[in-house]
């Protein structure tokens, strides 16, 4: 692949250790993530989706194999990378504005800026007036929201997302995925997001990644070849469908077991 | 009075009593300060703490009884007896007034309670109960401590006596218990607290000592005149011996109780002749003797005479008593 | 979980006042019906009578304040240090390993027994006293933080990292918020130990405070005396968990099991 | 989070040992080093060679024995009565309310000044002892088990009241092991304190006992004997303080940041 | 409606009080279930449908209105009534197996049969072999599952779940689907499920619930009259479409905030 990768992933494995014995979740993945790409990862339940992506941000180590972003090792969460966790995590003492700043709290003093910013976003994933909540006030969708919205006020280069829209309806997903559109093309950060929903990954995606069932490995690297901007008319287009359908036949025939 | 010299007397009980207010009346009809000294008493959990401030330079002066001083002097530490303050032995037993115990050779096979089972009065009752016939291991002791819970002992019959000292017999005297007393053979000689310094003290600060001596002689003299000023005094200079709560006559009458119990074992033959402070070389010998028997040290003192002086007695001695009496005569609180 | 009758209800409210004057009037006329004599246990009235002499009052507020000032003062630099040494110690399985031994072993040495040579080395006016206070404040607070820090759930933990957090901020607002339930429990076992170690620091040898009177009391076998000044102490101890109380509510609204006290 | 090199290092495994021989060397030294009196502080050595004799060690075994007997029925008494107090109280606000305080209140009651009081009423067998040991070990006991039940989240509260668990199994599957690391740090300061508490209830009136031999040591002014029983507390108090730690590893497995120290 | 109505809601409200100031979250809710109805409830994030399952299960109180269950008011969780929370919810001291068989244990020893019953669900919805593991050892949608059999160990005639597959990859999730209709078709239990997917409500239930946004009301009651065995074929179908349809619009008029 081209050498603008930011991300490369180099025949990675993890095998978790536990009282019960070795636990493989994912089996020699390679790839590279181009900067500016968003790609979607798809694969069955439990097959190391999280588990990859927690690699790649430095969360884990992986049990072999190498990664690097920008050129250098990761070791350790970087800067610039934001991050929306599969469980919304959110402090139960903090409010909702509180959480959102986090990321910033504990780097620097929080500006007029910055929170005007916060307010921005949660008015975006429509939390307007929810900014003084506790998280245990909110519906597990509010949550999930909220912790978006962490994710972005940072306005990291690189994000990565694990399910970040599986607790939401379909039209606040819907609107969600339009504005996560919006954002990437004005501001082109490299974004890797595990999604349940092919629709969503097609809709959202430059690239989707296929992966088997556990021990995971990709077994399909999908370039959608779409328009950057992607409204919701296209998912009724005839190219939208083809590439759904393409990965669609990857649920049957990887069935779990 | 600026410019007194500050001195801690370490006292060797947990609380100022009665029994040691010849230091209030010395503080407060100013013979302490007569002597530039502004004296401080602070009270200690027992005399080993006072050996142990002593040894370790956190005070200059204190009473400390002759078992801590012997083993405190066979292990190094050059103590100096300079004022006999206790003359006669403060232990006894006591049984009830109607109990058929009669004399200490009555003993044998009886419970004693004592104040704590580190308390000397069991190794001194052990040493002595041989001397009239009884076997000490047939005797045994419980720690009874004092006040409610020796007095509670003694009621319920866990015990058949107490083997404790004259300030802790006082008290149940004074809630109503009768006592018959009996000392062993040859006990007198074991006398109680004395007025210990550092040996470097002597040499450096003999008048301090000398001062000291005489202000304390000259409040013993008071107390012995007139117990009731001394109380008053005491209840002055330490409020918190103020018993909360209780009519001020009740309490008078108790403490009397317990000085004079107390002056009974400051003064005696030896004394009457030699003056305040006086130490009998003999009795020393007994002690000596004595602790190395009991094993309370491993080996005799050799140089035990020099342990204590009474170089000091006749200026403890040089001061005009009818004066002082006079001064607490006129004395109001 | 009670029932509905009794939320909000008046009988909630008085019953705590009914057990109270039960307990009184038991403390009253137990010791007359049983017999107990007045040294054991006196009754109730005579305790509280020590109470009317002005005089009294005043010997007792003195002395209280001395106490008082020597159990916050310990409280302040023992719980400090417990929270401090809680804090360092469970970064780092090094100096755990190291240290916390030491710590167990300071503690199992009785304090009674300490409290001479606490004397020897800082004298006979407050600061040994403190220390004593100090002493015994430290464990508990330390053993509680260290668990509350370990109560971090792992997710919260990636969370922090993900972000970027520097160890500071990690304690700030993770690690300290999350464990400031179990660090308010050292704080009311240290408070309540505090004013233990005032007295038995007092005992070992000091100018004032209740801790004397207390020796005193006992000495003098003025043993309605002696149950006044626990009661003090009580009065005392039952303010400071009154103090924690309240800082529960406060700081751990949170908490829905914590908070739901408020409403009472 | 310490730096990969010190992980399953061997200077990870010597840094505690090295720091145990430079607290031994000081203890050795600086006695004499600083001219401070043995009866202040006596070196190590002198202390160590109390234990040489096996006349000695006979006496100690024979009245640790008494002593640890009496701390470890006290501690069961009491740490057992502080769990099930906290677990009943924690059921109910009223209960709370109304017993709180009182149990405050005891706490707050200094046990020295308590155990002649219980001596008189128990006797001067093992019985009082036993029972200010008790009454040290209720109170950790207690507060720790109310903070570990409180903070059982409100999710799994709903799970059992939604499958209909009686009260008993939200006790036994939830409420307890939700609780059990607070529980565990609560056994471990009523280890500690039951310790001192057998020896403080030894010091007012006892037959045998650690307590008992203390009090003589320091009556004969045998201060290295007050060291060595010192250390031999110090011993039992390790002991203890290490077999809770074994039982956290053991039971709290599910907790990343108890398990992790398995490892070390 | 009928009278063999198991469930009664009559004009439930519900305000939670926060130290904010009170939220309206639920407003006038009226509906009655029949016996052995599969219903689905739709509707925007936040909107009150965790806290109108929470409410029909006894786990909350109305602020006003009354629901009934078989005839009696609600006062409380019944026996007989299965939940799935929007967390997995699992005790993480416990492993897979013994969460599974949780309510059994709080009520009665567990009996052979009982274990058999478990490994049968674990199987089904894809753990073998995870009956060892604990939670933490799970992958989030893993954890979904294992609170899955949870609810459908007890056997009860009524289940209330919510987003239980919401963490789910599209073929699991199909599977899933599948399973539940058979199960429902053998069991006739009566199930209330909320599901964000317009899809997976079509295809599993016997009726389908619209709720407007936060305070949620019902805007739609809508009959899904499609045989009762679905396949997977189904999907395709015009009737399918059709009433997919139906509901599609409220989810573009229903705009989040
Ligand atoms: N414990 C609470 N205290 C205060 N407000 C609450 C509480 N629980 C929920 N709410 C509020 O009630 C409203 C409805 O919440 P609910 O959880 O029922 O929504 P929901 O429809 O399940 O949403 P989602 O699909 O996001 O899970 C929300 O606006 C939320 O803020
Ligand atoms: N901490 C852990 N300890 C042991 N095993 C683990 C751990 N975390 C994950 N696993 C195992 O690794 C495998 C992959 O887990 P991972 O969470 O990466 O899956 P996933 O693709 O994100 O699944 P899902 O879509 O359900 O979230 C699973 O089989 C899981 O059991
Ligand atoms: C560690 C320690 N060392 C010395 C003493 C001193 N001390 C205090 S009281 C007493 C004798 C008994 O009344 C002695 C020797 C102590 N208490 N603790
Ligand atoms: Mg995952
Ligand atoms: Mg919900």
């Amino acid at each position: 692949m081209s050498d603008d990768a930011i991300i490369k992933v180099d025949a990675v494995v993890k095998t978790y250790a536990t009282a019960g014995g070795q636990v493989p979740a994912l089996s020699a993945v390679s790839t590279n993530i181009r900067n500016g790409d968003f790609v979607s990862i798809v694969g069955p339940s439990g097959c190391g989706k999280t588990t990859l992506l927690k690699m790649i941000g430095g969360l884990i180590e992986p049990s072999a194999g190498s990664i690097e972003l920008r050129g250098s090792p990761v070791t350790g969460p970087r800067e610039d990378v934001g991050f929306v966790f599969q469980g919304a995590v959110l402090l139960p003492w903090k409010t909702v504005l509180e959480n959102v700043l986090l990321p910033i709290q504990v780097k620097r003093r929080v500006t007029a800026q910055d929170r005007a910013r916060a307010f921005e976003l949660l008015d975006s994933l429509g939390l307007t007036n929810f900014d003084k909540r506790y998280p245990a006030e909110l519906s597990g969708g509010m949550q999930q929201r909220v912790s978006i919205c962490r994710a972005l006020i940072g306005d990291p280069s690189c994000l990565l997302l694990d399910e970040p829209f599986g607790a939401l309806d379909a039209l606040t997903r819907e609107n969600i995925n339009v504005l996560f559109n919006q954002i990437w093309r004005g501001t082109r950060k490299t974004v890797l997001l595990v999604t349940h929903s092919i629709q969503e990954a097609v809709f959202l995606s430059t690239r989707v990644l296929v992966m088997s069932k556990r021990p995971g490995e990709i077994v399909d690297d999908i370039q959608i070849d779409l328009p950057e901007e992607r409204l919701p008319e296209l998912i009724g287009s005839p190219e939208f469908g083809a590439l759904a359908n393409r990965i669609r036949p990857y649920f049957t025939k990887l069935a779990i077991d | 009075q600026d410019n007194l010299r500050e001195v801690v007397f370490g006292l060797p009980n947990v609380a100022m009593t009665p029994a040691f207010c010849m230091f209030a009346v010395s503080s407060e009809l100013g013979f302490f300060a007569e002597e530039g000294l502004d004296v401080r008493v602070q009270t200690m959990s027992g005399a080993g703490q006072v050996a142990q401030m002593l040894a370790a330079g956190s005070i200059e002066i204190g009473g400390i009884t002759p078992e801590p001083i012997w083993t405190s002097i066979d292990q190094g530490y050059d103590f100096r007896i300079v004022y006999n303050l206790v003359r006669l032995p403060t232990g006894a037993i006591g049984v009830p007034a109607d109990s058929d115990i009669n004399g200490m050779e009555d003993l044998a096979g009886k419970r004693l309670g004592v104040q704590s089972l580190g308390s000397s009065n069991i190794t001194l009752t052990n040493a002595l109960l041989p001397r009239v016939g009884v076997d000490p291991g047939s005797v045994q002791y419980l720690a009874v401590g004092v006040g409610a819970q020796a007095f509670q002992a003694l009621q319920a019959g866990h015990v058949d006596g107490l083997a404790t000292s004259d300030t802790n017999f006082a008290p149940l005297e004074n809630m109503g218990m009768a006592f018959k007393y009996f000392l062993g053979p040859g006990q007198e000689a074991l006398f109680s607290t004395q007025v210990v310094v550092n040996g470097e003290t002597v040499q450096s600060d003999p008048d301090f000592i000398a001062g000291f001596g005489r202000a304390l002689a000259k409040g013993t003299a008071v107390a012995i005149d007139n117990p009731e000023a001394c109380i008053q005094m005491m209840w002055k200079r330490y409020p918190d011996t103020r018993e909360i709560g209780r009519s001020e006559d009740e309490q008078m009458a108790g403490s009397i109780k317990v000085l004079e119990k107390r002056l009974a074992l400051m003064t005696d033959d030896y004394q009457a002749e030699h003056g305040w402070g006086s130490t009998n070389p003999a009795n020393v010998q007994i002690w000596n003797e004595f602790a190395t028997e009991t094993a309370i040290i491993p080996k005799a003192i050799s140089d035990i005479d020099t342990r204590y002086t009474n170089d000091f007695v006749d200026a403890f001695n040089d001061f005009d008593a009818s004066a002082a009496l006079a001064e607490a005569r006129a004395w109001a609180p | 979980m009670e029932s509905r009758f009794m939320k909000d209800n008046l009988g909630y409210k008085l019953a705590p006042l009914i057990l109270f004057v039960f307990v009184a009037l038991i403390w009253e006329y137990a010791p007359t019906l049983f017999g107990i004599p007045e040294f054991v246990l006196p009754r109730l009235s005579r305790v509280v009578s020590v109470f009317a002499d002005p005089r009294t009052l005043a010997v007792f507020f003195d002395n209280g304040l001395v106490t008082l000032l020597e159990a916050l003062v310990g409280l302040l630099i023992g719980g400090g240090l417990g929270l401090a040494f809680g804090v360092v110690l469970s970064q780092s399985r090094l100096l755990m390993k190291m240290f916390y031994p030491y710590i167990v072993a300071l503690q199992c040495m009785p304090k009674v027994a300490l409290a001479p040579l606490l004397v020897i080395w800082f004298g006979f006016g407050l600061t040994s006293k403190i220390i004593v206070v100090a002493l015994l404040c430290f464990f508990p607070m330390l053993v509680n933080t260290i668990t509350g820090l370990r109560s971090v759930s792992r997710d919260n933990l990636e969370l922090f990292r993900a972000i970027g957090a520097p160890r500071s901020a990690t304690l700030r607002h993770l690690y300290i918020p999350a464990a400031l339930p179990n660090i308010l429990t050292g704080l009311e076992l240290a408070i309540v130990v505090s004013l233990l170690g005032a007295i038995v620091g007092e005992f070992v040898g000091a100018e004032k405070g209740l801790g004397v009177l207390l020796v005193q009391a006992q000495f003098q076998m003025n043993i309605p005396a002696v149950f006044a000044i626990l009661l003090i102490l009580v009065a005392l101890g039952l303010l400071f968990s009154l103090s924690v109380k309240f800082m529960r509510q406060r700081l751990l609204f949170w908490i829905p099991q914590e908070a739901k006290q408020v409403k009472v």
